[in-house]
């Protein structure tokens, strides 16, 4: 217990990575431009296979944007990130599926960028644009794993993790927080006690914070509960994600592929329902339309 | 012998000590400096003092109130406080300070919760909750004031005051003080050569201080048209098709609130459908609301006097200077006294929304939380005894009263028509009419001789409801009149009491009108008739000339 | 304090009106307001009404509105299901009358 | 409900989802999918004790323009803030699959006509984001309709319209600026964060959440017309958004991506640009960027009516 992986981006990459191998700021030959202290990407190789690393270092502020610290993803963050992403796609443009590297996002984010600046140039369009560049990746074959290692909290976990082909996250006794609000301000929302919110959670793990939660909506593929094992999960998924490309099951995996996941455990099952309705209703005047 | 004589001038010498131990505060001419204002106000104000503050329903000379928190209490205590409004969370600081100990005034707005609090705890004694028209009557009476703190936009170095747009109670405040030997003390935005117009002469003032910031004005008769209902719109219907065209009503005073804001956004759709241009609301005793500039550039208005301004309407109201009273440099001239004294006896129509009404017709804005006071409504809202001159509304409104032929015989009178606007529910289901009125636990919660109560029921001449209209005024007894009342009352506890074969009669009677009796269709009671449905389009019918506070700029 | 569900029948005025539609729908559940789905249902001339509120002790109000809006309208064979968001009895009747106007409107244009 | 010519001059803004997805497509066209009569309510909110709503914050359905299949998705800023819950998000990516779907069937039907009759989404943004009684599932959506749109990319144009109440904020505001194009009103606004949570995070002298015109100075279509965050700008009526919008399937499927502010690295690069823009200059308000843009009279921008706003706006130029 207290062993916590909160704050330690850099400190995971190397836990994760085969040692030594992670180079940062250059996908092969091409160099990041040097922003955004916030976003620590890079390549490197896990158990021989080579891989992109994308994470956040929570002990930097960045000095052109005074909100974004403690591992806040802000304007310059999210569009290195999201030029990583595209340059990873552009340098394997031409490779078989299989050859696609890799990209793992270590997540560790509070949020994005709170602030005036954010608001006038766009803090939507910076981490929109990483978003889209993740679906692309995706939809190019390149596995990605997202490891959940602190916080994963609301807008930047949208952005860095939910557009993941799998997603694990440390267990709760590793303090990792994946939440949109914390149960308080969803009580004070709700107008709901805490006590009651907290007991209403067991049985319906919809508005509750925790990783266990996410789990039960099949907002997560696994729980990992020893951080030496994140290496060899990670690794493990990689190789389904591959198979899952290869077989021509990619839908299995990503946002759509855990909405049947949710399913299966039980948590989203009312998701399912509405769009099997849609598609019925649409079927009987598709005529009209097609 | 001179110990021996009479003395008839002591008010005057013990004003001219006050002055004189004053005097190294000044700089130049009258002007003291803002570093020295509480010195000052140590230096002119004795214990026991009565002392205004302006205080007004709108401006607050609100860097002259945070000083007064700060005097030495042992120097200065026990103050009387005479002001039209405690608006101010330092209007009561002054108390819990114990430098104040007692207050008349006419409303208190936003501190209403805590004054009632410092009631309960005995850090204030009320003197008694006034109208305006009555405390300012008792200015110059048995309230005068010794010293007076106002307010003005701008002063020159010989004390002339320009108050312009918000002239409001400056004049009687100063008016009372003055002319009883008492000091009068004005906090201006900034000193000036020469000021664009004279509204209080020089020498009615003793000492002019630059606030280090402009006084602050509440925008308090600003209604977004976007948060008007639709149940406010068929309210609004009712009272043009079933009222001001009923009875022809030209000259009126619109209450604050978004059912009259409604009002006034129909005039130019409903009111124009209905053929009223020219015939009704034509002349006004209101402020400066910014839901009447459809209205106006409609050319329906031709006549606006106002009590005070109202934030961003004074480049609109300056370039309008046939509807609304201008001074010679362009700005408007507001005053309270005049236009309360306008609304008392020269308009026809009082119309108002309030909290709860009861079932003897009685309503009160007070809770059982809070002392809200009266302002001017009740002035407005009641029919001026001492009236004489008749207009075609006044004469057939009495023509229809009930009682007048068993008070006073067959001679003819006329009756100002007083108008509430009730939603039976409000929000969270509060209803809007009670068996016995809250006003009655404020009454012994703080210890106040008599329930506060804005409107008597006897002044009462209509009730309108999303139920229905109650011509109040034609009942021949109370019984009448309650039946009546419990006619519109819809579902409230007051409403459950009706019984439908009475309503039906006093239907016939046209006693209640229904919205169907009427003739309104209520699927057209929707937003849809508003002239305007935000403020971004008061300022497009304005020509953007109305600039409207930041808090209001949804665009 | 979840939800409470409200059910209601009431017999039909004498002259009534069968309700034609086969559904109408009319209003958003805002604050202070309220959504009705209309359906067509032979149930021997009587109105049923489902409501589902966050607002409770108000079940005579609810009682007394409809009935009220039964009986002006004369209406009949109609099953009516409010979701309700504390809306006020005055807004409740207004919104069932225009809905009931509207869906009239609907079925002759 | 109202005729639909009576209904292209109601304004948008005082509009509800209903009568904005009905009227967007042409006269008579629309079905609703999922329609109240299903009454599909949220199963989360009855526990909480909040209302629910029988299309549950957003009106679905598909409705034709010209030729094209349109699938609306039209959010209800009314119901809960228009937040997105299970059921609310689960409507939206059902309406991307549908048009996903019905692409490759109109690419078998029609081999000599797919042009004209390629499918379109349409989304009209009400929304404060993920709804916080059923968090989780509505952030979950969220990912998935971002998904949806990368889906729709190079094949199907997704359009985006902002022009009501509240806006399109929190995670809505990720998925706005990803369609291909969007349109708004002046009226309408969008951002990412609240401007309470800005006001914590930077002080109230810095930032007060309570000034509403120096929040639409920010948030406002007028901002993002200059910004090119929005494609173009139009007048606050359903008539003028569902006419712009028909102007849009007018064109190549090029043209309207070419009004994407996000989405490739190119873009990605230019959006950079401005981000430096931004680190070197000490912006206090919208007005300093529009003046940076080349706006003389920047202080009377928020006050111009639409043609003087239009004829006069400088706009960010495009690389």
């Amino acid at each position: 217990m207290g062993m916590t992986m909160l704050g330690k981006g850099r400190k995971a990459i190397s836990m994760i990575l085969d040692e030594g191998s992670f180079v940062e700021g250059k996908i092969d030959e091409y160099t990041l431009p040097d922003i955004g202290p916030g976003a620590v990407i890079g390549t490197g190789s896990l158990k021989g296979r080579k891989v992109e690393v994308i994470a956040n270092d929570a002990m930097v502020r960045n000095p052109r944007f005074p909100v974004v610290y403690s591992g806040v993803i802000g304007m310059e963050e999210a569009y290195k990130m999201a030029t990583a992403v595209y340059k990873m796609i552009e340098l394997d443009k031409n490779k078989p599926q299989e050859e696609k590297r890799p990209l793992v996002l270590i997540v560790d984010t509070p949020g994005n960028g709170p602030g005036k600046v954010e608001e006038l140039f766009g803090m939507n369009k910076a981490t929109g644009a990483y978003q889209l560049s993740l679906a692309e990746a995706r939809q190019h074959g390149h596995p990605i794993v997202a490891m959940i290692i602190g916080r994963a909290i609301s807008g930047a976990f949208l952005c860095h993790g939910l557009q993941a082909d799998h997603i694990l996250s440390l267990s709760e006794e590793f303090q990792t927080m994946i939440h949109v609000m914390p149960l308080a301000g969803i009580a004070r929302i709700t107008k709901r006690d805490i006590e009651s919110l907290t007991e209403l959670s067991k049985t319906n793990p919809v508005f509750a914070s925790g990783a266990g939660f996410f789990y039960k909506l099949g907002g997560l593929e696994e729980l990992v509960h020893n951080v030496d094992d994140m290496k060899e999960t990670i690794d493990r998924h990689i190789t389904e994600i591959y198979k899952c490309n290869a077989e021509g099951n990619s839908e299995k995996c990503g946002p759509w592929g855990r909405g049947t996941l949710g399913k299966e455990r039980g948590g989203r099952e009312t998701r399912y329902r509405v769009i099997q309705m849609m598609y019925d209703e649409f079927a009987r005047v598709e005529e009209q339309y097609i | 012998m001179e110990g021996n004589r009479k003395r008839w001038d002591s008010l005057k010498r013990d004003r001219m000590e006050r002055i004189r131990e004053a005097i190294p505060l000044v700089k130049i001419g009258k002007i003291v400096e803002a570093s020295n204002a509480v010195k000052l106000l140590e230096t002119v104000i004795k214990p026991y003092d009565k002392v205004t503050i302006e205080g007004d329903n709108q401006k607050q000379a609100d860097f002259l109130a945070d000083c007064l928190c700060k005097v030495d209490r042992e120097q200065v205590h026990h103050l009387h406080m005479i002001q039209s409004a405690i608006s101010l969370p330092s209007h009561l600081d002054v108390f819990e300070k114990k430098i104040a100990s007692k207050v008349d005034f006419s409303y208190a707005g936003s501190q209403a919760n805590r004054l009632a609090q410092f009631v309960k705890e005995g850090k204030i004694e009320i003197g008694a909750i006034h109208t305006y028209l009555e405390l300012f009557g008792r200015y110059f009476i048995d309230l005068t004031p010794r010293v007076a703190l106002t307010v003005a936009v701008s002063a020159d170095k010989e004390g002339n005051l320009y108050t312009g747009f918000n002239t409001e109670d400056t004049p009687v405040v100063i008016e009372a003080t003055k002319f009883k030997q008492g000091i009068v003390i004005a906090q201006v935005n900034e000193i000036v050569d020469k000021v664009p117009r004279v509204d209080i002469p020089g020498d009615w003032v003793d000492f002019v201080i630059q606030a280090p910031q402009p006084f602050y004005v509440e925008p308090l008769f600003t209604r977004d048209p976007a948060n008007i209902t639709d149940s406010q719109v068929l309210r609004a219907m009712m009272v043009i098709k079933g009222i001001y065209a009923e009875y022809g009503i030209q000259s009126l005073n619109h209450g604050v609130g978004f059912d009259t804001a409604a009002i006034e956004l129909l005039l130019p759709t409903y009111g124009e459908e209905l053929g009223l241009k020219g015939k009704i609301c034509k002349y006004f005793a209101l402020n400066p609301h910014p839901t009447l500039i459809p209205a106006i550039e409609s050319g329906w208005v031709e006549s606006i006097h106002s009590f005070g301004g109202e934030s961003g309407m004074a480049d609109y109201v300056a370039a309008r200077s046939d509807v609304f009273f201008i001074g010679p440099d362009d700005s408007l001239r507001s005053n309270r006294t005049y236009c309360q004294a306008a609304g008392h006896y020269g308009i026809d129509l009082f119309i108002g929304g309030t909290l709860q009404i009861d079932k003897y017709g009685n309503s009160s804005t007070a809770t059982a939380s809070r002392i809200a006071g009266f302002g001017g409504a009740p002035n407005m809202g009641c029919d001026p005894k001492g009236r004489r001159h008749s207009s075609e509304a006044w004469i057939k409104c009495g023509q229809e009263d009930g009682l007048q032929r068993s008070l006073i015989g067959d001679l003819p009178r006329g009756r100002r028509l007083v108008v509430q606007l009730q939603e039976t529910f409000r929000e969270k289901m509060a209803p809007g009419f009670v068996d016995k009125l809250d006003a009655w636990n404020l009454a012994e919660a703080a210890n106040l001789a008599i329930p506060p109560v804005m409107i008597y029921g006897d002044d009462l001449t209509h009730i309108v409801t999303e139920e229905g209209i109650a011509y109040l005024h034609k009942c021949s007894s109370l019984e009448e009149r309650m039946a009546a009342i419990r006619a519109v009352a819809g579902f409230t506890e007051v409403g459950l009491e009706e019984k439908p074969e009475e309503t039906k009669a006093l239907r016939k009677k046209g006693i209640v009108k229904t919205p169907e009796d009427l003739g309104i269709d209520l699927s057209r009671a929707n937003r849809s008739m508003l002239a305007a449905k935000n403020v971004r389009d008061l300022v497009e019918w304005s020509g953007g000339l109305y600039h409207p506070p930041a808090k209001f700029r949804s665009w | 304090m979840a939800l409470q569900e409200l059910n209601f029948s009431f017999k039909p005025e004498k002259n009534f009106t069968s309700f034609t539609p086969e559904w109408f729908h009319s209003g958003v559940v805002g604050s202070g307001d309220m959504e009705v789905l209309m359906e067509r249902r032979k149930q021997d001339g009587r109105v049923t009404v489902k409501v589902v509120t966050p607002v409770t002790g108000f079940d005579q109000v609810w009682e007394k509105v409809l009935g009220k809006f039964v009986a002006d309208t004369k209406i009949g064979n109609l099953h009516m299901e409010i979701n309700d968001n504390n809306a006020t009895p005055f807004i409740v009747h207004m919104r069932l009358k225009q809905a009931l106007f509207e869906a009239k409107g609907d079925v002759e244009s | 409900m109202r005729k639909w010519e009576e209904m292209q001059e109601r304004s948008f803004y005082e509009s509800t989802a209903r009568e904005r997805a009905v009227n967007l497509v042409d006269k008579g066209t629309f079905t609703e999918l999922l329609a109240p009569i299903d009454k599909m309510t949220s199963p989360h909110l009855p526990i909480l004790g909040e209302a629910v709503s029988f299309d549950d914050g957003v009106v679905t359905g598909v409705g034709k323009i010209g030729k094209r299949p349109v699938f609306v998705i039209s959010q209800e800023g009314r119901f809960i803030g228009g937040a997105v819950g299970e059921v609310h998000g689960a409507k939206m990516v059902a309406a991307f699959r549908l048009a996903r779907q019905s692409y490759e069937k109109i690419k078998e039907k029609y081999p000599n006509d797919f042009e004209s009759r390629v499918p379109a989404v349409v989304i009209s943004f009400e929304t404060g984001g993920v709804r916080l009684h059923e968090a989780n599932a509505g952030l979950l959506a969220h990912a998935e309709v971002m998904e949806q749109i990368q889906h729709c990319r190079g094949k199907i144009p997704v359009i985006g319209l902002v022009g009501s109440k509240v806006g399109c904020f929190g995670g809505m505001g990720f998925v706005v600026v990803a369609t291909d194009m969007v349109i708004m009103s002046d009226r309408g606004r969008i951002g990412l964060t609240g401007p309470e949570v800005i006001e914590e995070a930077m002080g109230k002298k810095e930032f007060d959440a309570s000034d509403k015109s120096l929040i639409y100075r920010i948030t406002g279509g007028k901002h993002k017309y200059i910004m090119r965050d929005a494609a173009y700008l139009v007048r606050d009526s359903i008539g003028a958004f569902h006419k712009q919008v028909g102007e849009a399937l007018k064109m190549s499927y090029d043209e309207i991506q070419s009004h994407r502010c996000i989405g490739s690295l190119k873009l990605v690069e230019e959006q950079l640009e401005l981000v430096k823009i931004a680190a070197e200059n000490n912006f206090k308000d919208a007005t300093d960027v529009w003046a940076y843009f080349g706006n003389k009279k920047s202080d009377q921008i928020q006050d111009q009516f639409y043609d003087e706003f239009i004829r006069e706006a400088k706009r960010r130029p495009r690389r």
